[in-house]
């Protein structure tokens, strides 16, 4: 299949354009991404070229335009709500949590919400603390919604197209720090990525580092930082939180016998928690050591560059993680 | 159903089909609260006594199964209405597995989506967005239908209703933000929750049209409701309608305290606006009808909603293994506790 | 010290009281507590008695009168505001977690938020998808916020004051099915209990029973019913999710050697991860067999009583859960 | 501040003092935009160039330090007005400990409680609830302070602006919800986001007096200003304004696409309203100030400016142990990655 190196954010512009052009039931809603292209340029140029029907300028009322959203996508339209930050959608978790996730269930069937959720989650740069939540793991608690977390191009590019095309509401979330990652992406306006398929993106025999999102990439680099002090690590990219898939977890555990949880946000309470208690349930018998979590500090994110930085998990962090496994 | 037009809405067949719905919607929400007290409904269930006016009015002159309605939990009536088997309707009040939603939703989550009845929802002023959604996605296709977003006095507080009247307004969306004033948000009387208790001023810093009706007299509502409705028709713009009407009955079932809010003499007051004495009286003096027609009709109408009742409590409780089914469209939850 | 007996709900408006006498700056907010009485009766009287400065009646906006409740809380006033099912306290979530659990950090410590979120969260009786959540474990995630979930009438009793006296936000949360329990209260106008202490309420040698709110009490069954199986159960009673009592948890486990984690909220994502993986973390050595959890089924609470009933963990759920652990 | 009576207002020392603190406040914003550019400061920041009048006017109606402030993120202006330290500001604004929250907050959240200057957030509407919180409490108190509730064109259509102003109104709190109407909304223009563009009218549905005032004179705004103040004070009930500005700058530091949503011509033309070029004008009509003595005191306020943005610099980033403090008053969270 032919591919093109492009970036994370430039992968999901194309589906995003693709999938307009493809479905005529497609739009995009949410704040300054028509005229003004979007906060993070994810839209750039849609507007111009789609008009205002299917890239819709909102007001800012968060609640207000993913209700919107999902009354649309139960008459059959397939709404992409962008979420400037998501942080931003915690104003709307009522009509995300409440309404969308429990309509097909409610209605017992007869109604369906193909509604995708999208938006930068986790820390940019400085954001402070009013900014920077990681929601995914929220998300991927309440049954009735999807929920992935891409860490790489192409992963968005196909993951991102498997959300849109899915009759269920689908909560999608990037990451500011992934947006200029490159990779190559296929060419193909067909492509997709199912859900709840996690994936090993470096083999290594030592210990498993399992996380989702930006984190997969710090775990990748983690990973290249130990095999120089001759720790094999195996890099588990989990993808989809929900569906989760323990299957390849507990499989590269099973091999390495030593599990590091990795994720951005707060720790205590984090989807950490789930992934590591699973392991301990369902791989008890493989463990040579306890499992790990490295998650966010369990501080609201503060300004200053300095402090913002000891919050968020770094290589160092995952080392000295995977060092504390003996 | 063709639409009528305004004269035939006052013809003596037309009066007496308002009259038979009205009764019926009574008849079947006494039996709701019987049920209730029997403990063959649990959880909250709402009626709509005293409030019949409104599911029948905009019944005449909206398209039925065409047009969208979407309300809260008072939500019997509607799919009543619209043609929906009157069993699954108190199936799924009952919480049975010949309810609409096989028991899953309840008497807060009546649907009835293949109708244009999409429910039936719990949170207050929550389902408001999800109603200009419907009007957004017809008008996205192109299609000239209405639709009808019914809201309480009391959600009418709620932020997210605002939210959508702006958006509703600055995207010209064909809905009807229909508030029901029955005076009252569960215990909390109107003056007690909103600052100004002319509610359907709240659509004005839009610049939607906005007005206060009658909602107790149907002879004057269906005509007031058929304007409104064929100008939102016709315009593709928003509208909110102020509706005056009183509920009769607790806030829901398992209200009893009537008391606590509201005197005997305040209900005793309200009884005498009943909508369906009013029409009788009506149907009366223009020599449609006479008493005993009316008690023959009522009983028909009481032995109708008893044999929907019996049929509903003969249907099972759902299967166990129900319970995974329509969490998604197509997959199942992780199982087990 | 005389005690008295009551249910958790009078043990909860008796405190109320107490504390609405005690200190001027305490006031009740919410939905029909006052002239209504409440809608769980929690409030009964207490609007005739004191009159509607202090027991406050708000519009239907639960963002909105929270806000105002953490503004007044920032110029000194001690709001309790009472959710009337903790469930609409979704809308009200980036109050409380992106403004309350935020201020004291973000202003550097010059404001503070002596605030408490209290209603009943979790299953009633057939309320439908849309009134049954329980959230306490996505509260507890938050940084900054204090969250309690007491199982017993003297532990409201305790905790609540504990909760109305301390200068953070409080999340409190209640259980519909624990208002008519009944147990011996303290007359005692200063009792209170510190949060961050588990309790063993049931001593046991076989297994760790660890739960919170109205679970506590199923475990307790359940400890109960195993006994005549020959199976001695501990009874680990969390009561207070953050700060969390791993001293206590990890010390029952170093007893038993075998832990079931308990909460009635959906299991995927839930708290009981959190706590399931630090006790596989901290109590590594010490276990004879994988942490098992028992939670809620992961579905919308369907309305349905027998498929309702199925959901939420009971006693043969959490025996269930110990016979497999072999 | 003892606080000055109408005609005082006018005086030569008060526009003076006018003239002064609105420089003061450009430039510091202007050099808050400089050491952006720089990386001295990161994050989203948003300055107030072309809206000085609203913090200048202000703060010589208000009671200050006995009136509470609460505002969004365009949070520079009002401590710097009220006597905060400056370098604490840029501090703050810097991420360094010497800043108000020791670097904590950040441009986005600037407080000085003690100052009753209540920030400084980062949520579009979230504060409004807040404003009406600490009206509410110092009516509690039964003070007669008035709070002052900042809110941009953009922000007035969050729900919960409209929740707050019901409550505000039902329970007769002394808040001035003041709606920067600047046009736009971070890069959407206000006829794409409102659907009616008369901002004062939201307070209508709610009986809350509304009124539509001039925010880039600061002569005719600080008679508004004072009026209704006064009158909040007096009734100790709320109060809508719509205060018509414009921002120079992009919407914050980050923002260079002005063209995306506004033409040069546009932006040129607003200029022709700056309100520090128009009370230049004032002040030399009325011979109180000549060019010289004003580019005197620009180049002082630029020195002092410059003074400041040193000093903070000079500040160093906070403890790496700082993470932890504030998060709770009395306990430390669980620590560690
Ligand atoms: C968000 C939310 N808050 C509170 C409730 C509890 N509640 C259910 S109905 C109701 C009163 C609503 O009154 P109104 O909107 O006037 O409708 P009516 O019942 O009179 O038809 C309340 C407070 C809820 N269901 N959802
Ligand atoms: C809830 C929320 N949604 C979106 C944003 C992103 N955002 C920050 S400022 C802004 C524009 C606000 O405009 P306005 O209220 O007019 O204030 P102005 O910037 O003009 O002073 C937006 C969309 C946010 N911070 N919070
Ligand atoms: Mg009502
Ligand atoms: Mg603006």
């Amino acid at each position: 299949m032919a591919t093109i190196e492009m970036t994370y954010r430039d992968a999901i512009s194309k589906v995003l354009a693709e999938e307009i052009e493809h479905d005529e039931n497609v739009l995009i809603m949410g704040e300054d991404i028509g005229r003004y292209q979007g906060t993070f340029r994810v839209t750039q140029g849609m507007f111009e070229k789609y008009g205002g029907k299917r890239i819709v300028d909102t007001p800012i009322t968060e609640a207000g335009f993913t209700g919107i959203a999902i009354g649309a996508a139960m008459v059959g339209l397939r709404p992409v709500v962008e979420m400037m930050t998501m942080s931003f959608s915690i104003l709307a978790m009522d009509q995300i949590i409440n309404h969308a996730a429990k309509i097909h269930y409610m209605t017992g069937g007869q109604a369906k919400v193909p509604l995708v959720v999208r938006g930068p989650g986790g820390a940019a740069k400085q954001l402070s603390a009013q900014h920077t939540h990681c929601l995914e793991g929220w998300y991927a608690h309440a049954p009735g919604l999807k929920v992935v977390a891409p860490a790489t191009a192409v992963d968005a590019y196909g993951m991102l197209r498997t959300a849109i095309r899915d009759d269920n509401p689908v909560i999608f979330t990037e990451n500011p720090g992934l947006y200029t990652v490159k990779g190559e992406v296929p060419d193909d306006r067909d492509f997709s990525i199912p859900f709840g398929k996690a994936q090993i993106l470096h083999e290594g025999k030592d210990v498993s580092l399992i996380g989702y999102s930006r984190m997969t990439q710090v775990n990748l680099a983690a990973a290249e930082a130990l095999e120089k002090d001759g720790i094999s690590a195996e890099v588990v990219d989990v993808r989809s939180l929900s569906p989760l898939d323990m299957t390849t977890i507990n499989a590269s555990v099973a091999k390495t016998h030593r599990a590091v949880v990795v994720y951005e946000d707060w720790k205590f309470g984090g989807f950490g928690g789930e992934i590591a208690a699973r392991i301990g349930e369902e791989s008890f018998d493989e463990l040579d050591a306890p499992v790990v979590r490295c998650g966010g500090l369990n501080v609201p994110t503060p300004y200053a560059r300095n402090l913002e930085l000891e919050c968020i998990p770094d290589v160092d962090d995952v080392i000295a993680a995977v060092r504390k496994l003996g | 159903m063709a639409k009528a037009k305004l004269e035939e809405l006052e013809s003596p067949a037309m009066l007496e089909e308002f009259y038979r719905q009205m009764v019926f919607i009574r008849r079947f929400e006494e039996k709701c609260n019987v049920a209730y007290r029997l403990g063959k409904i649990g959880g909250y269930m709402h009626t709509a006594v005293g409030m019949e006016v409104t599911p029948v009015g905009f019944h005449h002159v909206l398209k039925p199964t065409y047009d969208y309605i979407i309300t809260a939990y008072r939500d019997h009536p509607q799919p009543l209405l619209l043609g929906s088997d009157p069993v699954s309707v108190m199936g799924e009040i009952m919480g049975r597995s010949a309810g609409l939603s096989r028991g899953k939703g309840g008497s807060m989550h009546v649907y009835d989506i293949e109708k244009g009845f999409f429910g039936g929802w719990g949170i207050v002023g929550g389902h408001i967005p999800l109603g200009a959604g419907l009007a957004f996605g017809s008008k996205y296709k192109g299609e000239d239908r209405v639709t009808l977003c019914l809201l309480g006095d009391g959600a009418a507080n709620q932020g997210v209703v605002f939210e959508s009247m702006n958006m509703a307004a600055l995207w010209d969306l064909p809905i009807i933000f229909a508030i029901e004033n029955n005076e009252f948000a569960m215990g909390t009387r109107l003056e007690y929750h909103a600052a100004d208790t002319e509610l359907y001023k709240r659509g004005e810093p839009f610049g939607i049209k906005s007005e206060r009706v009658d909602g107790m007299d149907i002879l004057s509502f269906i005509k007031d409701a058929k304007r409104i409705v064929d100008w939102v028709r016709k315009e593709q713009k928003p509208y909110v309608m102020e509706i005056m009407n009183y509920r009769f009955n607790g806030h829901g079932a398992a209200d009893n305290d009537r008391q606590l809010y509201r005197t005997k003499e305040e209900e005793a007051a309200a009884e005498k606006r009943d909508p369906i004495a009013r029409l009788e009286k009506v149907l009366i003096d223009r020599n449609i009808m006479n008493r005993e027609k009316m008690e023959a009709i009522d009983e028909e109408l009481t032995d109708q909603v008893e044999a929907i009742y019996e049929a509903a409590d003969a249907s099972p409780f759902p299967d166990a293994d129900e319970v995974y089914a329509n969490v998604y469209t197509d997959m199942e939850p992780e199982k087990g506790h």
